[in-house]
């Protein structure tokens, strides 16, 4: 145990913390300000990891800009607040299973990673140009295809957020579905005769 | 090859001319005057004209080396597929019953489907039905086989549903379908397991030659041979209706008769007799194997005859006939009798195509199915009546007509199997003469009650009642037999409701037109001639050499073949397994023209050579070629025959001689009746037995594995099991077996149902379905190890 | 480091086709941007025109984490002739609704730049990359119909459970990661190597996560919730891209993945995967029995057919590379004969549903006598689909059989069974569809089929594909015998 | 520093993310909670680069964990527009009414 482990743990109560109060918060604006806390805090275990660059990253791009984007989201969307409007009739379900995920990751951890093969080490980086040279060396390519996943992503983003609904507004519409060839098979729940705005052709 | 052989080159051109027929009727067939059926016929005419020139060739030059041909190869994983033709005896049969039956059931159907809407597409679909059974037939390996085979399927399926107005036919077609495709997993399966054993050997692993010669070579494990074999048999069984998986055949009989004739002659069911004579020389390398088939046949010869005596409806009675008749073919097989099953296979292709054909004359003349919806029919009908009466007598097996020398045939092969010393032989003879009894007997019930007595006409309920109908009604409870005895009597005797000549509102009865005649008669003719190319008449005229049945379809292979698990193998095997051990076919061969041959016994002496060894058999020599030669005459079993074929007849007559009677005496016989007759009891049971416990009980906690085809098969037999501690020995009724396939079916439909609410539509769940997969994964085979 | 271009050549064509595309389409107006069709086609083309030259070959760069083989080449060429065929059915699908073409064909390229990545990939950083680049543009092309309640149900739940077992992926590969310092395919294979009999199960269960990621491409039970729903509500050739290519790149991820770098632990992942296998199948056809929509009932049926795909990995032996072939090859055999037959079938959906809107199996009904061509291509691809002659999906089958029979293990056996017990089950409703086209008679006063030419074409010459294949077998299977997976490394 | 603290804290993260996929309504917080899963798989990257795998030259912990913040942003992006176009659609963010398909 060294003292950079206290520090950790100190981080770790605080960042695990700020996650839980983020996804169980009533308070839409909280939760988000929740994770930016949760963020941070990773930011900071990066840090005491010794990972300088990533940790500077993580804080420009999520802090900076991933939370803002989840803030003007959350405004956009006018969602309302309260446990029952923010939480969904599965919480059971999702309680049972990530309890028993992480039990399971935990156990597996332990017996896998436990301190005694892994004692205490102070932990070494890679510099900055190190990071660098790998990059643009032995992971030049994931690089450039990522560029092309990112303006994909960027195009994409702006098509379904932008207003219009298409070139000339219009689309084909669904066609509801007909009636069963077999008696066995139940209707359809709802008739989708109120969907699909674009006209028929 | 010899010269004068040419012609079996071109047995791919007999193939191939229904495909083509098939392609331009389906493209232009609307555009064309007769609407495509001139196509169709002619194009089969020209394959039929080429079958016999290739018939004639193989039966006047005797046994010959196979014509082995391949057209295009190409490689799969490693493996080569290649297509050709292999064009010898057997082969030639099959080539001449196909497209004989074929072409005559075009004609038929020129006239018996005037004025159907999809006429034009039909046409196509039977010259696509017999290019497919022809693909198996002159199939060189045992992939071109699958193809074919299971093209066979796809458009059995499309015709059986026809009429698919009706649900219970395309519930029919659908049964017929799986049913069979259920089989045809196991061909494949067999295919590949004896293609594996061949691998080790050669590199064309799916030769069908290169397969029966490492067989008899006896260089393929015993473990290969029985497992591929026996899968095999399971494909043959669904195919050819065996029992268990009969259940298709009656169901089939819902699409038109035209169909029914040529699925139940010439195409389909054959396809797994054939088959197994295919790879004959493999299959009798296990006396397992031998005794699987043998069993299996030897229950649904006996079996199936049973449940024509109680049908109302003349298509199914002639369905449970086929169904027994090729119990007979496959107990042949499974004794020995190579030549007595194919002969069978051959002569029965012609009187069942009689048969069937004439029984749609008569549904033609009178618009319903039921027999006793008609009576009296010799006095409109007579050309139908007299091409009837032959039919049915060959297939009861009187003296001088085809279906007499190949049943004889193949109860003297079982002979001569039992003589050996194996006791399936014993069986099949005495099952398969009781069983001949039984055929005679419904047979002739058939012919009284359709033909003879007063025309009773379509009774008071609407002419639109169908026999689904009936079935449904029955199924659901709402008559019972006695009832529905009643029913009929009451309507033969109330002038109001059976009116003679009023025939449910239509015209009175007629009798067909020409195309329809015609290929009664030809067919009726044809049913004399084939039985005697059993063998005698060509003795004669060839001389020593004599050409018959079975030197015709005897392949080279089979004239080597021996028995390994019969004493004496190994002696032969030593001495290199080769020269004089002819096969069984021999035997059954000579056997068949011995015995029969009462009257005729001069006639039907065998050759000098086949008369040795029969005497060899005779004195009680055990050798594995013992089978060889025929016995001495059999006027024991000729005698037993004829007396059998007495009885039946004049049992039939005592009971409807006079016409149709008020209570049908099989219908009332108590609890056997009920059996037999009551499909709704008995669906009540497979629904009983598989349906609900499944549903109401089992469902939770039964497998995945419960639902499916295959357990509902087994839980549908161990509920019949049940029940025979009840009633009788009858109960091991198909009925139960057709419950199971049908519970099966309904809870694989149930399951779907439920399962299909997993998709809740609500993506978390999802999410959480998911997650709880990877916990399970995680821990089982990660964590747990 | 030298870079070998040639070996990324198709690559490069279509990043370079994609961008064009979006230029273009700023610059075309309305009807014009249906222009971008043909220049996405003719990219896909000379792409084609780049992979073939590579067969052959063994070609390695950036430190070997990018391999160009016959394996690679197989698929590079099926995602390519996929991509030909999906751009076939687009054109009048998008030229007449009209919705955001450029972009639409912008995304396609850059999903399917993803694909071609895929196969060569031989690190997992440049799988997960490659993955996402598959993914993200799926995303944004299932909810393209924007106005539509069903589109953007179907981009949400695409999404969401894309990203979750992105995620679940992500931590296994965080582990591996942990465990072998390394990403490098055949580097975790070494290391794997060195763990013995008795790895700990952290590495195991890692091992199964990252296989979740792509068991969520492949629509894996129990992965494959997102895929009837996605299907169904998304316009229709972007629901045959994702049921096809966007499958088939799953799928070499996962061949790489499991046969590179897992091989050691095969032990583990084979009767995993056999068990999904057996589930996906079996799941898949029963619920596709119950479907009404003709997608939904594609759906369910790429689901089962993922199932019979996954067969083949239940029968790898570590240490064995003659049965780890056999298996490789069975299922990219049959990768290649299930991607005809189903675009096909897609094709022939858009086909009736243009215009109209019909889609419901019912809406199939009298086809035979409407459209015959339709009919008979329809008819064609649901045999091969389920494995009946004469199209080549009986050989798929017969690929999948053969592998078990040889195998040989109780494992194999089982699966054959449940193969067995499927492939009827399947028959039952692809047969239904048969059926309701051949032997109904449609509704009174139905819209007539009007496919277009080029979609037409596409249907013919797939349909031509079936049938040719189950001739000429060879044509796919000489090469998917050739292909040597270890070799690349 | 010692390893296990590190993987344990992410591990938890990555559960209480999951927690919040499954059990919140609102289409961004299930956004949100993406991220919280996406995040803790950097921390183990880092940890095991940085304590374990110190002489990884081709620094893959760390770059691979800057490649999932990239990944992860351009999800976030594609997703905030799919659920804004939903938003537009329905008026609701709701996850959970978004059950028009099923069976």
């Amino acid at each position: 145990m060294t003292s950079l482990d206290i520090v950790f743990i100190l981080v770790a109560v605080v960042t695990g913390g700020a996650a839980v109060m983020t996804v169980t918060s009533r308070n839409l604006v909280h939760a988000a300000l929740f994770l930016g806390v949760t963020l941070a805090g990773i930011g900071a275990t990066f840090l005491l990891l010794a990972a300088d660059f990533v940790a500077m990253v993580q804080v420009v791009v999520y802090l900076g800009a991933i939370t803002v984007l989840f803030l003007f989201g959350l405004m956009l969307t006018r969602a309302p607040i309260g446990r029952e409007t923010l939480d969904s009739r599965n919480r059971p379900m999702a309680m049972v299973v990530s309890a028993a995920l992480f039990g399971i990751l935990v156990v597996l951890i332990v017996r896998a990673f436990g301190s005694n093969q892994f004692p205490a080490t102070e932990p070494i980086s890679s510099s900055v140009a190190d990071l660098g040279m790998a990059i643009f060396s032995t992971w030049v390519f994931p690089f450039e295809v990522v560029s092309m996943m990112l303006l994909a992503a960027l195009v994409g983003a702006v098509l379904l957020a932008r207003r219009q609904s298409g070139d000339s507004g219009t689309e084909t519409r669904v066609t509801p579905i007909r009636e069963a060839l077999d008696d066995s098979t139940e209707e359809l729940d709802r008739a989708p005769a109120e969907l699909g705005s674009g006209g028929e052709r | 090859m010899e010269a004068g052989l040419q012609a079996l080159d071109y047995a791919w051109l007999v193939v191939l001319l229904p495909f083509v027929a098939a392609v331009v009727i389906a493209a232009f067939g609307r555009l064309m005057p007769l609407k495509g059926s001139e196509v169709g016929i002619a194009a089969m005419a020209i394959a039929w004209v080429t079958s016999l020139v290739i018939g004639f060739q193989t039966f006047a030059n005797g046994p010959v080396d196979a014509l082995e041909q391949t057209f295009w190869t190409a490689p799969v994983g490693g493996l080569t597929i290649e297509f050709g033709q292999y064009v010898d005896g057997l082969t030639a049969m099959m080539l001449v019953l196909v497209t004989t039956v074929s072409l005559l059931v075009q004609l038929y159907s020129r006239e018996y489907m005037h004025g159907e809407d999809r006429f034009t597409y039909f046409f196509a679909m039977l010259s696509l039905f017999t290019f497919s059974m022809l693909v198996l037939v002159i199939a060189p390996n045992t992939l071109q086989a699958i193809v074919g085979w299971e093209l066979v399927g796809v458009c059995s399926y499309l015709l059986i549903g026809y009429y698919w107005r009706e649900k219970s036919n395309v519930d029919a077609a659908n049964k017929a379908f799986l049913v069979t495709k259920f089989a045809d997993i196991g061909l494949l399966v067999g295919v590949i397991v004896l293609s594996v054993g061949v691998s080790a050997h050669t590199d064309n692993v799916f030769s069908i030659s290169e397969t029966i010669e490492l067989a008899m070579a006896g260089e393929l494990s015993s473990l290969t041979v029985i497992m591929g074999c026996l899968f095999i048999f399971l494909g043959a069984v669904g195919k050819s209706g065996q029992m268990p998986l009969h259940v298709w055949l009656p169901d089939a009989m819902a699409g038109p008769t035209p169909v029914s004739a040529l699925i139940h002659a010439a195409t389909m069911v054959t396809a797994g007799v054939f088959f197994v004579a295919r790879l004959y020389p493999v299959f009798i390398q296990e006396l397992v194997v031998m005794n699987v088939i043998a069993i299996v046949g030897v229950i649904t010869l006996f079996f199936a005859g049973f449940l024509a005596i109680v049908q109302d409806d003349i298509k199914k009675v002639l369905a449970y006939s086929t169904v027994s008749q090729l119990g007979y073919m496959m107990a042949a097989l499974g004794v020995g009798g190579y030549t007595a099953g194919i002969f069978h296979l051959f002569t029965h292709g012609f009187f069942k195509a009689l048969l069937f054909l004439g029984s749609g004359s008569l549904i033609h003349a009178i618009h319903s199915n039921n027999m006793s919806d008609m009576g009296g029919m010799r006095r409109y009908m007579p050309w139908t009546f007299v091409t009837f009466l032959i039919g049915s007598l060959a297939l009861a097996g009187f003296p001088l007509t085809a279906g007499f020398f190949s049943k004889d045939e193949i109860l003297v092969s079982a002979q001569i199997w039992a003589d050996n010393g194996l006791a399936m032989g014993t069986w099949v003879f005495w099952l398969g003469l009781a069983g001949a009894l039984v055929t005679t007997f419904y047979m002739a019930r058939s012919i009284f009650l359709i033909f003879f007595g007063e025309h009773r006409g379509v009774p008071a309920r609407p002419s639109a009642r169908t026999v689904a109908d009936i079935e449904a009604e029955e199924a659901s409870g709402v008559l019972d037999p006695q009832a529905e005895g009643e029913d009929l009597a009451q309507a033969a005797h109330d002038p109001d409701t059976s009116p003679t000549t009023g025939l449910g509102g239509h015209h009175a009865p007629h009798e067909s037109g020409w195309q329809i005649l015609t290929a009664l008669v030809v067919l009726a003719v044809l049913s004399f001639p084939v039985g005697l190319a059993g063998g005698f008449l060509w003795d004669e005229v060839g001389g020593s050499t004599e050409r018959n049945f079975e030197t015709w379809t005897a392949t080279h292979a089979i004239e080597e073949a021996t028995y390994p698990f019969l004493p004496g193998a190994d002696e032969h095997s030593e001495e290199g397994g080769e020269g004089e051990h002819a096969e069984e076919e021999g035997a059954d061969e000579g056997e068949a023209a011995g015995l029969p041959g009462g009257p005729d016994d001069v006639a039907l002496a065998a050759g000098p050579a086949t008369t040795v060894l029969a005497a060899e058999s005779a004195e009680g020599e055990i050798s594995n070629h013992v089978l060889h030669g025929a016995p001495e005459f059999h006027l024991d079993v000729f005698v037993l025959a004829l007396i059998a074929f007495l009885a039946a007849v004049a049992g039939a007559w005592a009971i409807y001689g006079r016409g149709h009677r008020e209570r049908d005496p099989v219908l009332h016989m108590g609890g056997l009746t009920t059996v037999l007759v009551n499909k709704y009891y008995l669906d009540d049971i497979g629904y009983r037995g598989v349906v609900v416990p499944i549903r109401d009980h089992l469902a939770p906690a039964t497998s995945w594995s419960s639902n499916v085809v295959l357990d509902g098969i087994v839980k549908g037999v161990g509920g019949g099991v049940k029940r025979l501690a009840n009633v009788t020995y009858h109960t091991v009724d198909q009925k139960i077996i057709d419950g199971g396939v049908n519970g099966a079916a309904f809870s694989a439909a149930w399951w779907s149902n439920k399962l299909k609410h997993l998709q809740s539509g609500d993506v978390q769940r999802y999410a959480g379905a998911m997650l709880a997969g990877v916990i399970v994964l995680v821990v089982v085979f990660a964590a747990a190890r | 480091m030298a870079i070998d271009f040639g070996a990324i050549a198709p690559e490069l064509v279509l990043t370079a086709t994609a961008i064009l595309v979006l230029m273009v389409d700023l610059v075309l107006t309305d009807q014009a941007k249906q222009l971008a069709n043909p220049l996405s086609a003719i990219g896909a083309l000379v792409a084609l025109g780049f992979t073939l030259p590579l067969w052959g070959d063994e070609r390695s760069t950036f430190g070997g984490s990018f391999v160009v083989n016959d394996y690679a080449v197989v698929f590079k060429v099926v995602f390519l002739v996929s991509l030909l065929a999906i751009l076939g059915i687009s054109w009048r699908y998008f030229a007449e609704s009209r919705f955001f073409q450029g972009e639409y064909y912008f995304l396609l390229l850059v999903s399917f730049l993803g694909m071609l990545i895929m196969p060569s990939a031989r690190d997992l950083l440049l799988l997960f990359i490659a993955l996402e680049t598959v993914s993200l543009p799926g995303f944004v092309m299932a909810g393209l119909r924007k106005r539509d309640l069903y589109s953007s149900e179907a981009a949400i739940k695409f999404f969401l459970i894309g990203v979750l077992s992105v995620a679940l992926m992500l931590f296994g590969i965080s582990m591996m990661y942990g465990f072998t310092g390394t990403t490098s395919l055949s580097g975790i294979a070494q290391a794997l190597g060195q763990w013995g009999a008795s790895p700990p199960p952290l590495l195991l269960a890692s091992l199964l996560l990252i296989i979740v990621g792509f068991g969520f491409k492949i629509s894996a039970v129990p992965f494959h919730f997102w895929a009837p729903d996605t299907y169904a509500g998304s316009p229709i050739p972007v629901a045959a891209m994702l049921a096809v290519a966007s499958k088939t790149a799953g799928f070499a991820g996962l061949i790489a993945v499991t046969f590179i770098a897992f091989e050691p632990f095969a032990g583990v992942w084979a009767p995993a995967l056999g068990v999904l296998a057996i589930l996906t199948m079996t799941l898949g056809n029963l619920v596709a029995m119950q479907q009404r929509d003709m997608v939904r009932l594609l759906a369910w049926s790429s689901v089962a057919q993922a199932g019979y795909m996954l067969i083949p990995f239940g029968l790898a032996v570590t240490g064995n590379a003659e049965v780890n072939e056999a298996a490789v090859q069975a299922t990219i055999f049959y990768i290649a004969a299930y991607a005809i037959p189903n675009i096909g079938a897609f094709g022939v959906v858009v086909a009736i549903n243009r215009r109209t809107g019909y889609r419901s199996i019912e809406d199939f009904a009298g086809l035979g006598g409407r459209h015959p061509f339709m009919a008979v291509a329809m008819t064609t691809f649901l045999l091969s689909l389920g494995g009946a002659p004469p199209t080549v999906g009986l050989w798929a089958k017969f690929a999948i059989v053969q592998a078990g029979a040889e195998s040989g293990t109780v494992l194999a056996y089982v699966l054959l069974f449940f193969l067995i017990v499927n492939s009827v089950i399947a028959f039952y409703y692809y047969l239904k569809v048969v059926w309701v086209m051949w032997m109904r008679e449609g509704r009174e006063g139905m819209a007539p089929v009007t496919p277009g030419v080029n979609l037409s074409l596409v249907t013919a010459a797939l349909v031509f594909g079936t049938v040719l294949l189950f001739v000429l077998p060879g044509l796919i299977a000489d090469t998917t015998v050739s292909t040597d997976l270890v070799a690349g490394l | 520093m010692t390893l296990i603290g590190p993987l344990v804290l992410a591990a938890f993260l990555f559960c209480v993310g999951l927690y919040g996929v499954m059990a919140r309504r609102n289409a961004v917080l299930v956004l949100i909670s993406v991220e919280l899963m996406l995040n803790a798989v950097n921390i183990n990257l880092v940890a095991f680069q940085n304590l374990v795998w110190t002489g990884d030259a081709d620094a893959t912990g760390q770059v691979f964990a800057l490649f999932v913040i990239v990944v992860a942003a351009a999800e976030v992006g594609v997703g905030l527009a799919i659920v804004f176009n939903m938003f537009r659609n329905r008026a609701s963010i709701n996850i959970d009414d978004a059950d028009l398909m099923r069976w």
